[in-house]
């Protein structure tokens, strides 16, 4: 296997001093980080370090009292998740948010939302576009299900699955809406050690096959190291680390803080 | 503007509050301590004061029609807890609001049935006549019967503070409201817990039932109050005494004052909805009600 | 049992993503439709079309309308009879003021007044969520009501606030037999149903569901959670609108405010909590069973006393039938929470696998 | 059709045929992107056209071998044709075999292109690539994972796909020629069979070969192009490659391909296939599925299956041969079929099916009469890859479980004194690719293919396989032994799980049984038995009576069969263990090693022949962990009774 697909490129998404905290809990404190195109990039650290806060904010669900976050050029103070999402970030999320309500297929349906055009005037009579349209996008939805090799449960309803083939649903999901920056929270969480090489698999496959951008937060130390071209550690709402899997190794504050100590 | 009648209106809404705050009472205490809306609180307000009044008209001693009803209500919740609550444990919280519908027309139903669907005048020896030397003295008409109903509704919530402050089961129900996991973690059987506070739910419900059965008499249209003490609810949050307490008073308050200053604008009758209004114009700036809890919701 | 899938495989999506995607099912509707179309205007008496079958239609389009709303989009109101209401007596006023519009333009527009009422009182829904909606659509039952008892103009000034419909004629063709005014409203149900239907397996529908199970990964994945809203609000009560207009022109005939109380939004959810939420065909059996069930009762009150000899007192009767109501619905829920239409589905798949159990 | 057949010899020339008189027919479907994409004849036509000039303008040359590695796929089959229009031969290959077992074909053919599935299949052959070194050329079909494979010598189907059309562009009379320039007699495919020893042979087989054969048998069952055919198990098989490629190029019928593995059950059931083929296995689980499955139903269910099942067996055969039954048991059996049959063939997939194969192996009788009594048209063939399948169909009305029907149009059938089967059709293989060893040891001068089966025909003409030549011995008085055929038919008991059984050289036959634990334990505790384990089950009174009735009952099988009448068992004894491939008395196949077992247990072999009522055993096991231990125990040997053929069939 030779040089990637899509090789590592310029910066699209940065971070700058960001802080956020709810009432007086300091959940993430002047954090500065930057991702470039096509990478992988892993946000690691102990329990409470603010990871989850950290993707929260780059798509716009907490809003942070400081810093900004600039994405493809677009310079934001707080981002919404609409806005987000039509500017290419898709997610998944650590506690599965699937739509426990509806199929596989329906839950990916979703993930295609922005792209469909029709009014619901349209979709209430199934007259030609509409339908042309669901069709076409049933379709695109069907390559991610191909892809995510999910066809045998295609029409069963989310609620019924059993947990790693949820995740999976899940960045299907995300990967519907063909984002341009995908932000992964613990997507191995949870799983047994096949489920856990499946989903690298599928990670890599996602970043080899359609040049996503990819931050992710794991906790899984080995998984991480492998499949990541650069790190960032935070601890306590701080950053301490950040650099290549290898610089991280050697690193000694992340050492002290992170994986010297058991967990 | 009349200053003196300006009060007036203002203390007599506060003390209709009161009267509110006690319907809504019961509602948080259920809400609390089993996250149940439960829609049938009015309906155990008329079935309370309705099995009362029918008691002591058939020649029963006040205190003992007081006792057999407050008898009757712990029986009652008991058998909501068992037949009705405890199949539908885990459920969502719609469906055990659909349940306390359901309930609400057993309970109106039920208690018809059995003492007859005629009015029923209940005298407790207040009269509802403004206090002559208030009226003297500062010009203001405030009724004797909302001076007294509100310190009953004091005394009520004196009691209930106390009782859960210290009595072991009032604790208990605390730390319910709490966390259900940990409750159950300290060895607090939920059922008990639950039939427990739809006992109390019941006393308040006869309490309710007792003052406004004096007021407007007890006849069906009691069951309507429930009506009454939503906006109350949810404006003083659905978890909070307090809220209820203080819900009800703003609530009282500004509809009394609407009804005399704007009512005449728009064409009168104005109590219908304008409480409901009030709660939700109030909600659109806090979305949790006064004294709720802020609800941040993590991913 | 019945079903004989094998063979039965789709070679295009269209195919796959029909209503209907069962051949037998495809038979089953086709008959059913033949019958409530043919054999029931032909067959059914006067009685049984405009007592029964008219209003169990209104009732069912209603629920539909309060199904998208709640079971659907997961938006829990309690002002169903105000969106009624307001449809009722604007197609009234459409009818009264522009009598050149038609009865079925009136109707739409009176729908789509219903619709814009419902966008206003739907605001609330983007702060609040829960039973604090729900109290807070109260507000909008209250109001509305409030409002059509005191702003004259609404009941063209009558006194007592009754209304009384016009008569309806399409194409100079009257609708005045309880079987025309049937067939009218089967006509309608029918075509709105089917909308609905398509609706809510298209995107709308899709980012309804979304909404209603997870709204922050809804919003995450680009659903406009204020847009998204306030549509399930105005498609939610343009059909409750619809079904106000028909409820007062081709059941009631005269109306009067009264009519659209609470206890009529709450009956509307029952049909939907019985018949099964965010499920179409639940709206249907469920104004099926809320609307027959009285009409069992006392036959069967009526047959009890007949066999005992013994006229029961009609109070008596009333309060059974109301005890009798309350536990069948706590019974319901606790058997089958999801509603009838579960059932049914569940009935469906056991038919499909049988002799399998699962 | 028969009329131009002889024009049309190849399979190039029968797609094109195809695609004008059915072009617009679906000819293949495959479950893709969760609906069943459909390609019609002229489709394939096309497709195939492409590929082939594709090829060509690769390099590929006549009578070159192209590998085809994978699932069932159209794409696939495609590229077979498309090999065989320019007179190439395609050679399909085991999509689950390692890669070092894909490089001895690879070697053998001098294979220098191949077109393989997805990124799986072609790993393995870049794994072997530095053993190929003729290997020149890979296309694959999915380009999944493969976007950074930089070897040269890897291309997209897509890519052949393109360049194919450009060509056929530029010189569209160039491929027809090709085509033209076929014969019956060349090459159509070389199919190669896993030997039990040695390497694996290349069975060389023609297109006349492979054409006469698909032909007759769809002449035979009257196979048209409304058929449906669900292709699900692996095409380097003969027995998938047949019904899925020769035939439906004969008939016009339509091939599926399921999605993939684990929605195969799914996928037959929504295409409900008209033709089904199976082996035992198959079928098989299956069954156990089905009963799995009905023991979680509820009691009324259960009732009715266990009612409708036992009615099936007395009379489902009889109905679906046309023969009578009786008014009430037709009726019967129309509910029985309203309630039970019907939706069990529809929930397997099998509602449609008018005509189902099951081959390979012997197939229990129970199992087989399972499927005929519930309206499916199972019956049973005989064929080899040598053979281009078809030797002996049982024809419809002649159905049996213990034969495979009498010798198709074409087909001379003889036995040699051994008793083995040799074989004459217009169906067999041409050679063993350059093993002509091989060949001449398997086909002799006048054409016979000595099968290594012995069996005899009955009097009925319908042939009947008894065991593998080499296995078959004779008895003392020189009557036939068959130990397989006689294992097998005792296993066929649910309680037998193994059996192995002597004769050889020996005056009658005796058997080692190993009980099947489950379902020996099952009857043991409804008959409130208890016991401590396997050993003790094996040794009860009750457990010996109960597989003495298995054994006798078998007995008064063979009486009926004249040529092994004398193969009663007349003695046997349970073993106090499972016969374990762990101790060498299994093969990793689980197949008895007959000679092991007599030998680890000569004096057990001995107490048979000896009239002992009790024989001590020591023997040392492995256990799991590795350690080994010394189990003892008296084991009891019973005799059994035998029969006469007259007196069986008085009784009966």
């Amino acid at each position: 296997m030779s040089a990637r697909a899509h090789p590592v490129g310029e910066v699209v998404l940065s971070v700058e001093n960001v802080s956020l905290s709810f009432g007086g809990v300091k959940a993430l404190q002047g954090i500065t980080f930057d991702v470039r195109e096509h990478e992988v990039r892993a946000i690691i650290g102990p329990n409470g370090a603010g990871k989850s806060s950290m993707l929260n904010v780059i798509n716009g669900v907490y809003h942070p009292q400081q810093g900004t976050i600039k994405l493809r050029g677009r310079e934001f103070h707080d981002m919404n998740s609409h806005e987000a999402a039509k500017m290419g970030i898709a997610r998944t999320f650590q506690n599965i948010a699937l739509f426990k309500g509806m199929s596989v297929l329906d839950n990916i349906m979703t993930g295609r939302n922005l792209k469909m055009r029709c009014n619901f005037l349209q979709q209430a009579l199934w007259i030609g576009p509409a339908r042309r349209e669901e069709m076409a996008h049933r379709r695109a939805v069907e390559e991610v299900i191909d892809f995510m090799e999910i066809q045998h449960i295609r029409k069963t309803p989310v609620g019924k699955l059993a947990y790693g083939l949820q995740k999976r649903v899940e960045l299907a999901r995300a990967l519907a809406a063909e984002p341009t920056l995908l932000l992964l929270d613990e997507p191995m969480a949870g799983m047994n050690l096949e489920e856990k090489q499946d989903m690298c698999r599928f990670v890599l496959d996602v970043n080899d096959h359609f040049g996503t951008t990819i931050v992710l937060i794991e906790h899984d130390m080995g998984v991480v190291m492998d499949i990541s071209d650069r790190v960032v550690v935070l601890d306590y709402g701080k950053k301490i680390g950040d650099g290549t899997p290898d610089q991280i190794r050697t690193n000694q504050a992340v050492i002290d803080a992170y994986l010297g100590v058991a967990h | 503007m009349n200053v003196a009648f300006f009060f007036e209106v203002l203390i007599g809404g506060l003390l209709a509050g009161v009267m509110y705050s006690l319907v809504a009472l019961g509602f948080v205490l259920i809400y609390k301590a089993s996250g149940v809306f439960n829609f049938a609180q009015g309906a155990m307000v008329f079935f309370a004061a309705l099995t009362f009044i029918s008691l002591v008209e058939r020649g029963l001693n006040f205190w003992l029609a007081l006792v057999v009803t407050l008898a009757v209500m712990v029986v009652l919740g008991i058998a909501i807890e068992k037949v009705v609550l405890r199949p539908l444990v885990n459920q969502p919280p719609i469906t055990l609001f659909m349940a306390t519908i359901g309930l609400t027309f057993v309970l109106e139903g039920l208690s018809q049935l059995v003492w007859g669907s005629q009015p029923h005048g209940l005298e407790l020896g207040i009269q509802d006549v403004p206090m002559e030397w208030l009226s003297q003295s500062t010009g203001i008409n405030i009724s004797q019967f909302d001076i007294f109903a509100a310190g009953v509704a004091g005394l009520l919530v004196a009691v209930l503070a106390l009782f859960f402050q210290y009595t072991r089961i009032g604790r208990a129900l605390r730390a319910v409201a709490d966390d259900h996991q940990a409750a159950l973690s300290v060895g607090i059987p939920l059922k008990h817990i639950w039939a427990i506070v739809w006992s109390v739910a019941g006393f308040v419900a006869l309490v309710a039932g007792l003052m406004w059965g004096a007021r407007n008499g007890v006849q069906y249209a009691l069951t309507f109050i429930a009506l009454k003490a939503l906006p109350v609810l949810i404006l003083g949050g659905f978890e909070s005494v307090l809220g209820a307490i203080v819900g009800g008073l703003i609530i009282g308050a500004s509809e009394k004052l609407a009804e005399v200053y704007i009512g005449p604008m728009v064409g009168g009758g104005i109590e219908s909805w304008f409480a409901y209004v009030v709660a939700l114009l109030f909600l659109l700036v806090r979305p949790q009600g006064l004294f709720g809890e802020k609800i941040i919701d993590r991913v | 049992m019945f079903y004989r899938e094998a063979g039965q495989f789709k070679s295009s999506y269209a195919e796959d993503q029909q209503i209907f995607p069962i051949r037998q099912d495809r038979i089953g509707i086709t008959a059913l439709l033949l019958v409530v179309f043919v054999a029931v205007p032909l067959l059914g008496d006067q009685y049984w079309l405009s007592a029964i079958f008219t209003p169990l239609l209104i009732f069912a389009l209603a629920a539909l309308g309060l199904n998208i709303l709640t079971g659907y989009a997961g938006q829990l109101s309690l002002g169903t009879a105000a969106f009624m209401a307001v449809g009722a007596f604007m197609a009234y006023n459409f009818m009264l003021r522009l009598p050149w519009l038609g009865v079925i333009p009136s109707f739409i527009l009176a729908g789509l007044c219903a619709a814009a009422v419902g966008v206003v009182f739907g605001l609330p829904s983007l702060r609040i969520k829960g039973f604090y909606l729900a109290v807070a659509t109260l507000a909008c039952q209250f109001f509305v009501l409030w409002a059509i008892q005191r702003w004259g103009w609404i009941t063209n000034y009558s006194a007592s606030g009754v209304i009384t419909a016009q008569k309806m004629v399409i194409l100079g063709f009257p609708f005045d037999t309880p079987a025309l005014k049937y067939l009218l409203t089967l006509s309608i149900v029918t075509l709105l149903a089917l909308l609905a239907k398509n609706l809510m397996r298209s995107e709308t529908g899709r980012a309804f569901m979304a909404v209603r199970d997870m709204d922050v990964a809804a919003e995450v994945i680009g659903i406009r959670m204020m847009h998204t809203k306030l549509l399930a609000f105005a498609i939610s009560s343009f059909y409750c609108g619809v079904a106000g207009a028909m409820y007062a022109f081709c059941y009631l005939g005269t109306v009067e405010p009264e009519a659209f109380t609470l206890d009529l939004s709450f009956r509307v959810l029952f049909m939907i909590i019985i018949g099964g939420t965010g499920s179409i065909l639940g709206s249907f059996i469920g104004a099926a069973f809320i609307t027959l069930l009285p009409i069992f009762l006392n036959v069967m009150f009526g047959g009890i006393s007949h066999l005992l000899g013994v006229e029961i007192p009609h109070a008596v009767i009333s309060n059974l039938e109301l005890i009798i109501f309350g536990a069948l619905i706590i019974f319901f829920l606790i058997v089958e929470p999801h509603g009838l239409a579960r059932l049914w589905q569940i009935a469906k798949e056991k038919l499909r696998l049988w002799p399998f159990p699962h | 059709m028969s009329a131009g057949l002889s024009a049309l010899d190849t399979f190039p020339k029968l797609l094109l045929q195809h695609a004008k008189v059915r072009a617009d027919l679906p000819a293949m479907r495959e479950k893709h992107l969760g609906i069943w994409q459909t390609w019609t004849w002229k489709e394939v036509a096309d497709e195939v056209r492409a590929l082939a000039c594709g090829l060509a303008a690769a390099g590929f040359k006549r009578g070159e071998h192209l590998a085809i590695v994978g699932d069932n796929r159209p794409r696939l089959y495609a590229a077979m044709c498309a090999a065989q229009c320019l007179g190439g031969i395609p050679v399909p290959m085991y999509q689950d075999a390692v890669a070092a077992e894909m490089a001895f074909p690879i070697q053998n053919a001098e294979i220098a292109f191949a077109v393989a599935e997805d990124q799986e299949q072609v790993d393995k052959l870049l794994e072997i690539l530095p053993n190929c070194p003729a290997l020149k050329r890979i296309y694959y079909d999915d380009p999944r994972g493969m976007r950074h494979y930089a070897q040269p010598q890897l291309t997209a189907y897509d890519k052949l796909l393109e360049e194919g059309r450009e060509a056929l562009r530029r010189d569209p009379a160039f491929l027809e020629a090709e085509i033209a320039k076929g014969s019956g007699a060349d090459t159509a495919a070389m199919f190669f069979t896993s030997g039990t020893t040695g390497s694996p042979k290349g069975v060389v087989l023609t297109h006349h070969a492979l054409i006469d054969r698909a032909s007759a048998a769809a002449e035979l069952e009257g196979l048209n192009e409304r058929d449906v055919v669900l292709a699900y198990l692996p095409p380097a098989w003969i027995g998938q490659n047949v019904f899925s490629y020769a035939q439906p190029f004969v008939t016009g019928y339509c091939i599926c391909c399921p999605e993939s593995a684990e929605t195969m059950m799914t996928d037959m059931r929504e295409i409900g296939p008209t033709y089904y083929f199976a082996p035992p296995r198959v079928l098989e689980a299956l069954l156990t599925q089905v009963s799995i499955r009905m023991e979680d139903a509820g009691a009324l269910k259960r009732t009715l299956y266990r009612y409708f099942m036992d009615l099936a067996q007395r009379v489902g055969g009889a109905i679906l041969e046309g023969r009578p039954a009786g008014f009430a048991n037709w009726l019967l059996y129309r509910l029985g079929d309203l309630c039970v049959y019907g939706p069990l063939r529809n929930v397997l997939g099998m509602s449609r099916v008018r005509l189902a194969y099951t081959a390979g192996e012997a197939i229990g009788p129970d199992l087989f009469r399972f499927y005929r009594s519930i309206g499916i048209n199972l019956k049973q063939l005989y064929g080899s890859t040598e053979t281009s399948v078809f030797v002996c169909i049982q024809p419809n009305g002649q159905v049996k479980a213990d034969t495979v029907g009498p010798a198709v149009r074409g087909v001379e059938l003889k036995f040699t004194p051994q008793r083995e089967l040799l074989i004459r059709s217009p169906g067999l293989f041409k050679e063993y690719y350059k093993n002509p060893q091989a060949t001449i040891e398997a086909k002799d001068a006048e054409g016979w293919f000595h099968t290594g089966d012995a069996g005899y025909v009955g009097e009925d003409g319908h042939l009947r396989i008894i065991d593998r030549v080499k296995d078959v011995g004779k008895l003392i008085d020189a009557t036939l032994f068959a130990p397989k055929y006689i294992e097998n038919k005792l296993k066929f008991f649910p309680y037998v799980n193994e059996a192995v059984v002597f004769g050889d050289g020996r005056d009658r036959v005796c058997a080692f049984v190993n009980i099947d634990a489950e379902a020996v334990g099952n009857w043991a505790e409804k008959k409130n038995l208890s016991y401590s384990g396997y050993t003790d089950l094996a040794s009860r009174d009750e457990v010996y009576a109960l597989v003495r009735e298995c054994v006798e009952k078998m007995n008064a099988d063979l009486a009926l069969e004249p040529e092994l009448a004398n193969s009663q068992i007349h003695r046997f004894l349970i073993l106090h263990k499972m016969l374990d491939a762990d101790d060498g008395e299994l093969t990793r196949t689980r197949k008895v090693r007959r000679g092991a077992i007599a030998e680890k247990y000569h004096e057990l072999v001995a107490a048979l022949y000896d009239g002992r009522q009790t024989v001590h055993i020591e023997a040392q096991v492995k256990y799991e962990d590795g350690r080994i231990g010394t189990l003892s125990a008296d084991l009891k040997v019973r005799d059994a009774q035998t029969f006469g053929a007259a007196q069986v069939q008085k009784a009966a």
